[in-house]
């Protein structure tokens, strides 16, 4: 071990393990971090990021392997011991109790003593410098829940420093943020740096990865796969280590050819379960044979608009067409019988039921047919006999539609409702995030579908936040920002327009 | 040589050990025991539901006669006596019609009479109280007899009658008990008689804690706190249970109905040691004349049950 | 002859409401650290049994408050072991408390006393009994204030005043401590609670150790102050009511004991009105006053009158890993 | 490791791991037989064989299963909507009224096969009906159905006690009971079905209703996986976001789940009330309904797991009242004793042993 503790490096991860019962989220992770500088992580979804971090922060305990913290191997078996080795962490998910003050968020855990009194005022000082030395201002006494998500994060930041941290671990701070404020967060993370604090950074968007970090590590699939210093890589180079093989985004299509409009929407306006407007008043038209693509930052309206036009949420005013006939307000069972399909964003949360069987979930939304049984029976054979067609002609893996759902992984999963969705023929086609947390080749199988589906003349309707996703899949591109539609764009726009109008900056 | 008998002993819900109306039935079952050395076996039902299968369950057994302490076993009495028309059934408190089944009554009105001329009588304030068990035709009777008598001893005395409530809890629940005495304690009540089952405890208790006297009932509660209770009024339902047996062993036993008033001392009022202290000698006259008149006749005691409803 | 009344009732209602403030005040902690605890009914029970034992078996009301509160704690903990160690169903795990109160008092009461699952009674010494204040029976006799300072002021038992000493408390507990803070925390997000480096588990512990011990004073009241001894089921339905109370104060200790006292003053209301008859009604049957707290309780939850937010950890076992 | 999400195969989850809690909560009860100075091994055998020694008995332990396979179902249906219905009791106790104004009305006029159909639809509407508002406040206000069906099961015996005492008592009678239905209103025994085993029924109660739970045990099964409306109740139950994005309407389900729920439980009042006591009485459930969640969690929600529970807890109850008879130190109460353990143990601790199972299980694996 070094006798020079400045030499030694911030954070070293050696060996660490982890499995939830069958899913091995850490294989072997060696990771060094060096002191004050920003070390980027970046891996797709379900990769083992959060994990790693979360085991390093004391959330989670590693099944094996070593922590050491400035040269100095330490245990960390709660978050206290972390928060004493002067690491902090800002969640993915914010932790944040939601009907206290920001004071009270930010005391808490180091109150200062067994009465509120005193540590209160202290930290209310406290706060005041912290907002001076990093142009981090927050009311103090502003309650969370009526923060906008921007100033819930900086609240969990200034928690982190509050309790001392030298090591900032922020895990995907950006997928809620503008990049505007995206900006302003890595002016702060810079200046942090500068003042000797050691930063690692989570997310999967490369370009912020090459634009803050100085070095970069990429994991996949629970394994750390390559570290690399930033100025010496590409961003091609991560993506492949990312995905373990060539990338190729760009989707071989022929040119669309629009025919009738099969949806349309009109000064829609929706509000979320808070009552907060999301989608403010809009209006555009998808035809058939094209793909329209929505692009966004995360939580600019796009899941309250789709949650609309599928049935799941009953928008405030506004109409929606499908087929010039008006069905806004109609649920989704009565929509999908005129010819609405549906992939939803988040497959584990809407998309499937886990508890069930492959075959059961292959049916789900369609079970009313007369298909799968007549009047109120539900003919199991059937089903499963349907079920059995799909995973064979989707490839589906393994081939047992009497699996519990569960047990399928992620990939596959998808798969499961991508076939259900497009096989039941819909003349729209809505798609949420459709390769969220999937791998490459199930990327492209799930693209070829979708393009095939505009091919066959049916209107399809896109949502990603990957805009490389939606740059090679759309005929059209809708750019949301705050709720409003802020402009339509072809395909071949560069990213650099997109993301400044994403930010709400141009049209 | 006498035959040989099985009896039991169904009490009522409440327990064995009310101190009360379920403990004089055991009391008459053990002097029973006692006397002839003729076992008994004895069942306490927890609930309304559970006192048929009990009587059914003796019956099968074969036991013989089997008495059961409660109002609440009328159809259970009625539908078992049916079924084993061989057997021997006792109710108390109730009237079954058949030709298997004795059915023991009580003119609770005229002993509640009596120990309503002793709170009368004693009463400074002229203000006293009635707590009754569950809310039903026989324990208003007992009320009404109290009020006849204690507004027969002073004219103009105020009776304050609450029920503890209206299904077989209210037969065990000491704490209502105790806070309705409080609450007419309150209002000006000095003596309080309860006819409540094991929840009278709680009367019994609240007027000792707050010095001021009741009246217990069923058994002979004296005992229970001596110098606060006042006297009790004594229904004799160890004497219900004991002559069922008796009769039985002798070979002697009869259906139909027997009503014991205080001529035939199946209802009285308790004087001994622990209350003598209380009982000043014109109060102790004035109960002996009430006695004699109701004997004589000479005193008409009305039954709230006849007509339900309570001269004013 | 009002007022007569009036006070009466008024000192009744303090009486009936003592056990139903303990109780909700123990929900109250559990509760707002995000265990549910339908089992107060239960430790309640326990907690009654256990007191009225040890004052008898020692003549001392101090040690039968200490065991009503080590009892009504013991089954808090298992409460804990079920719903938090065991990340149980929470609801469940107070169901089964309830049935075991119920059950193994009645059990115990009989196999050691053989009284129908009574305890024998007390003397007047192993109680807690009223305390007079000063000048108490001399300003009975002086009108409105005089008799109402002589019966709803004074003459209640000590754990009366200490009932109403634990409301305060327990907005002090939570609103002015760290203790409070982070169980207030834990009921809404346990997350932050502990990536905030605390220990969810022993937090939550903690919070039903509280409930235990008012619980245990909720018991030891019943069996001890109000009554001269155990009776079978003598909660008789008070942990609901409680419960009932908790949720209509919307999770707030002040308006705990507002609805406490609103509950009580029910109790006392139907007894009071018992036989007689309200000009133009008539009659007013006392099962209508027996069902009203409940009534209130779900025409509160049906948002009617502002809405009950639940603390939103409630109910919810803190599971990290799946 | 977390071993939460390891799978195992269903012999262990739905045979051996309830087996071992009921085995804690027996060993544990018998530990407090001992404690009061009696024989364990003593009370079982008097247990089963006033549970099972003979005809009657077995007639009475079918009686009290019939209760709680009612009772069981109603608590597994909601259940399986994701929906903790613990109002089984009041809705029993209000079906009773309506089992019992079927049988008054026609008990005179017809045989009991015509009035059966009518007293099933009056205890399942009424029953239905007090699950009614707690099943609306959940549907559209969002009240908790625990804390709703709580408080309806106190109105609902308030109501009871009210309607008992002031309505339907027998003038002149004391206890708060109607008039004995006659015939033309009781469910007659099922005495033949024990003869076909060499038995003689003897006085027990065991009564057509229990044909009737048999045949609602299959409606239910059926119901749940063999019908739109049972697999749209199972997906509101495993996954609520995803019964929205499958169109399956929440308010309606909910409300049609909480009425078969209310219903189920309000059909428990046939048996005791016209099969055997003949008559309404005050607390007549009796605490079936909360028998019911031990019944539903011993029996995974299933009809057959629920069946074989309720039969267990019929054995508890009828051999309980054996027990207590010969045993006089063992009262009744032991038998909620040992429900408060089954509960405790296969309910709310039913993962408490898994963690050492699957240990246990990858060991062999491995090995
Ligand atoms: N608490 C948990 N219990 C069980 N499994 C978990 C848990 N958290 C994560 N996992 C699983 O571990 C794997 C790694 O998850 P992790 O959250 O670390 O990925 P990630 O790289 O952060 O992904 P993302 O980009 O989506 O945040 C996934 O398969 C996930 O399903
Ligand atoms: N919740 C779960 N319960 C049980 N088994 C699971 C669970 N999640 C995942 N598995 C198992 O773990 C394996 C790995 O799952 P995971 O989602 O990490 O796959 P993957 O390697 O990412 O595949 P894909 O590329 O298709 O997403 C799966 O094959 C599945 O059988
Ligand atoms: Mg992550
Ligand atoms: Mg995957």
């Amino acid at each position: 071990m070094s006798s020079n503790p400045s030499a030694a490096p911030a954070i070293q991860l050696i060996g660490i393990e982890k499995k939830f019962g069958a899913v091995h989220a850490n294989k072997n992770i060696n990771l060094t971090v060096a002191k004050g500088s920003i070390h980027g992580i970046i891996g797709e979804n379900g990769a083992g990021k959060s994990t790693l971090m979360s085991i390093l922060y004391g959330f989670y305990h590693a099944d094996a392997g070593e922590i050491r913290v400035n040269g100095a191997p330490i245990r960390i078996p709660d978050s206290q011991a972390a928060i004493n080795a002067g690491i902090g962490m800002v969640h993915q998910h914010f932790m944040l109790v939601e009907n206290f003050s920001v004071l009270e968020n930010v005391i808490l855990g180091v109150e200062g003593g067994a009465l509120l009194g005193k540590g209160v005022s202290e930290a209310r000082s406290a706060l005041k410098r912290l907002e001076a030395d990093y142009g981090l201002e927050v009311d103090p006494d502003a309650i969370i829940e009526e923060l906008p998500v921007g100033l819930q994060q900086r609240v969990e930041i200034l928690k982190a420093l509050y309790r001392g941290a030298e090591v900032l671990i922020l895990d995907e701070p950006t997928g809620v943020l503008t990049p505007a404020e995206a900006d302003h967060l890595f002016k702060i993370l810079g200046v942090l740096r500068d003042q000797g604090k050691t930063i690692l950074l989570i997310t999967h968007k490369l370009r912020e990865i090459m634009a803050i970090t100085d070095t970069v590590s990429v994991m996949r699939r629970g394994e750390m796969v390559a570290t690399r210093k930033t100025a010496e890589t590409t961003v091609e180079e991560l993506a492949e280590l990312m995905v373990g093989r060539r990338v190729l985004l760009r989707v071989d299509k022929g040119p669309a050819n629009p025919g009738d409009v099969v949806l349309s929407v009109r000064d829609l306006v929706v509000k979320d379960n808070r009552g907060v407007t999301m989608v403010d008043g809009v209006s555009f038209d998808v035809r058939a044979g094209e793909v329209v693509g929505i692009a966004g930052v995360a939580g600019n309206g796009q899941s309250e608009l789709l949650e609309a036009i599928t049935g799941i949420r009953k928008p405030t005013s506004g109409e929606i067409l499908i087929h010039g006939q008006p069905v806004t307000g109609f649920d989704a069972a009565r929509l999908r019988t005129l010819g609405l399909g549906h992939i939803p964003e988040d497959r584990h949360r809407m998309g499937l039921v886990l508890k069930f069987e492959e075959s059961e979930n292959s049916v789900l939304g369609y079970h009313r047919a007369p298909a799968y049984g007549k009047g109120m029976a539900l003919d199991l054979n059937a089903c499963r006999e349907d079920a059995k067609r799909k995973i064979e002609k989707y490839d589906i893996r393994p081939p047992n539609c009497r699996l519990k759902t569960a047990n399928f992984s992620g990939g596959n999963q998808q798969k499961i409702v991508v076939a259900r969705e497009i096989e039941n023929d819909p003349s729209l086609l809505v798609v949420g995030q459709p390769t969220r947390g999937v791998d490459i080749g199930a990327i492209e199988f799930i693209h070829r579908r979708l393009i095939a589906m505009r091919d066959a003349g049916k209107a399809v309707l896109l949502v990603s936040v990957e805009l490389d996703e939606i740059r090679s899949l759309s005929d059209r591109i809708l750019v949301m920002f705050a709720g409003h539609v802020v402009g339509e764009k072809s395909p071949e726009t560069g990213e650099q327009t997109l993301g400044l109008m994403m930010a709400g900056i141009a049209a | 040589y006498a035959a040989e008998i099985k009896p039991a002993l169904v009490y009522g819900t409440g327990g064995k050990f009310d101190k009360s109306f379920n403990e004089a039935a055991y009391n008459g079952a053990e002097k029973f025991k006692a006397e002839t050395g003729i076992a008994y076996r004895d069942f306490e039902p927890t609930g309304d539901t559970q006192g048929e299968q009990a009587i059914r369950n003796f019956a099968s057994k074969g036991f013989s006669p089997i008495v059961a302490v409660s109002f609440a076993w009328t159809s259970a009495i009625e539908k078992v006596a049916t079924e084993f028309p061989d057997t021997k059934f006792v109710i108390v408190d109730a009237v079954v019609d058949k030709p298997n089944v004795r059915s023991v009554v009580y003119k609770e009105e005229e002993g509640s009479y009596l120990v309503g001329t002793v709170a009368g009588l004693f009463s400074k304030t002229g203000k006293v109280g009635f707590v009754g068990g569950m809310d039903i035709p026989l324990i208003r009777k007992f009320g009404c007899g109290y009020e006849q008598g204690a507004r027969a001893a002073k004219a103009g005395v105020t009776v304050y009658q609450n029920m503890i409530g209206t299904t077989g809890a209210a037969w065990s629940d000491p704490v209502r008990g105790g806070e309705l005495a409080k609450g007419q304690i309150d209002q000006g009540a000095d003596v309080v008689y309860a006819a409540a089952g094991a929840s009278g405890i709680g009367v019994l208790q609240t007027a000792a804690d707050q010095g001021k006297y009741s009246i217990g009932v069923d058994s002979n509660q004296n005992y229970l706190h001596p110098g606060s209770v006042l006297t009790s009024m004594v229904k004799r339902v160890d004497l219900a249970v004991y002559n069922a047996y008796a009769d039985t062993k002798a070979g002697k036993f009869s259906p139909g109905v027997q009503a014991l008033g205080v001529k035939e001392d199946g209802v009285a009022w308790a004087y001994d040691d622990n209350n003598k202290p209380l009982i000043t000698p014109e109060i102790l006259a004035a109960v002996d004349k009430a006695k004699a008149d109701i004997i004589s006749g000479a005193v008409k005691v009305h039954d709230y049950m006849s007509d339900k409803s309570c001269p004013k | 002859m009002e007022n007569l009344d009036l006070i009466s009732i008024l000192g009744s209602t303090i009486r009936l409401s003592i056990p139903l403030i303990f109780t909700a005040l123990a929900g109250l902690f559990t509760e707002r650290a995000g265990v549910f605890d339908i089992g107060l009914e239960g430790k309640m029970l326990f907690s009654a049994f256990g007191a009225a034992v040890v004052a008898y078996l020692t003549g001392s009301p101090w040690l039968g408050l200490a065991a009503g509160i080590i009892v009504s704690v013991l089954i808090s903990l298992i409460h804990g072991f079920a719903a938090i160690t065991n990340r149980g169903n929470q609801i469940v795990s107070g169901v089964a408390i309830n049935f075991l109160a119920s059950g193994l008092t009645a059990v115990l009461g009989q196999a050691w006393y053989g009284q129908g699952g009574r305890t024998p009674p007390l003397a007047t010494s192993a109680r807690f009994t009223e305390i007079v204040f000063p000048f108490a029976s001399e300003l009975r006799g002086t009108g409105f204030l005089g008799r109402f300072y002589a019966n709803v002021i004074s003459g209640h038992n000590i754990l009366t005043y200490l009932a109403f000493l634990a409301v305060p408390a327990s907005w002090w507990v939570l609103y002015r401590t760290r203790f409070g803070l982070r169980l207030r925390a834990v009921g809404e997000n346990p997350g932050a609670v502990d990536t905030a480096g605390i220990s969810v588990t022993w937090l939550r512990y903690r919070a039903t150790i509280c409930a235990g011990i008012l619980c245990g004073c909720s018991g030891t009241y019943l069996a001890i102050a109000q009554s001269a001894g155990f009776v079978k089921d003598m909660s008789a339905g008070k942990g609901f009511i409680a419960l009932a109370a908790l949720i209509f104060a919307k999770w707030r200790p002040v308006p705990v004991m507002l609805a406490c006292l609103l509950f009580g003053f029910l109790d006392a209301f139907a007894n009071f009105m018992q036989g007689k008859t309200l000009p133009g009604i008539g009659e007013v049957p006392v099962q209508i006053f027996q069902a009203l707290p409940y009534v209130l309780t779900c025409v509160l939850l049906a948002g009617f009158i502002g809405v009950a937010n639940a603390p939103k950890a409630g109910g919810v076992p803190y599971v990290k890993e799946r | 490791m977390s071993t939460a999400s390891v799978p195992l195969p269903n012999w262990i989850t739905y045979g051996l791991m309830p087996f071992l809690s009921l085995l804690t909560a027996f060993l544990i009860s018998g530990g407090v037989v001992w404690f009061i100075g009696e024989s364990p091994l003593d009370a079982v055998t008097l247990l089963l064989q006033g549970a099972l020694g003979n005809g009657e008995g077995i007639g009475f332990t079918l009686y009290y299963a019939t209760n709680f396979i009612f009772t069981g179902l109603s608590v597994a249906v909601a259940y399986h909507a994701g929906l903790f219905n613990i109002g089984s009791e009041g809705q029993a106790y209000l079906g009773g009224l309506g089992a019992a104004l079927a049988a008054l009305a026609l008990d005179n006029y017809v045989p009991w096969y015509v009035t059966m159909p009518f007293a099933v639809l009056g205890s399942a509407a009424f029953g239905a009906l007090w699950a009614l508002i707690p099943a609306w406040l959940q549907a559209k206000r969002g009240s908790h159905i625990v804390i709703t069906t709580i408080m309806f099961n106190f109105i609902g015996a308030a109501l009871m006690v009210y309607l008992l005492v002031h309505v339907l008592i027998v003038p002149g009678k004391m206890a708060p009971e109607t008039r004995v239905f006659l015939e033309g209103g009781q469910l007659p025994k099922l005495g033949w079905l024990i003869a076909l085993f060499g038995g003689k029924i003897g006085a027990a109660p065991f009564n057509m209703s229990f044909l009737i739970s048999l045949f609602m045990c299959f409606a239910v099964w059926l119901l749940i996986w063999r019908t739109k409306l049972g697999y749209e109740i199972r997906t509101l139950g495993a996954n609520p976001t995803a019964a929205a994005y499958a169109g399956i309407p929440y308010v309606r389900t909910v409300m049609i789940t909480m009425l078969i729920s209310g219903g189920l439980a309000g059909m428990m009042a046939l048996n005791p009330v016209l099969g055997a006591s003949a008559r309404l009485q005050v607390e007549f459930v009796g605490g079936a309904g909360f028998v019911g969640i031990a019944v539903s969690l011993m029996g995974r929600s299933h009809p057959l797991g629920i069946v074989l529970a309720a039969i267990l807890f019929g054995i508890l109850y009828q051999g309980g009242d054996a027990l207590s008879f010969d045993m006089p130190k063992i009262t009744r109460d032991m038998i909620v004793v040992i429900q408060g353990l089954v509960v405790l143990f296969a309910g709310a601790l039913e993962y408490m042993y898994r963690p050492a199972i699957v240990r246990v299980w990858q060991r062999l694996g491995k090995a």
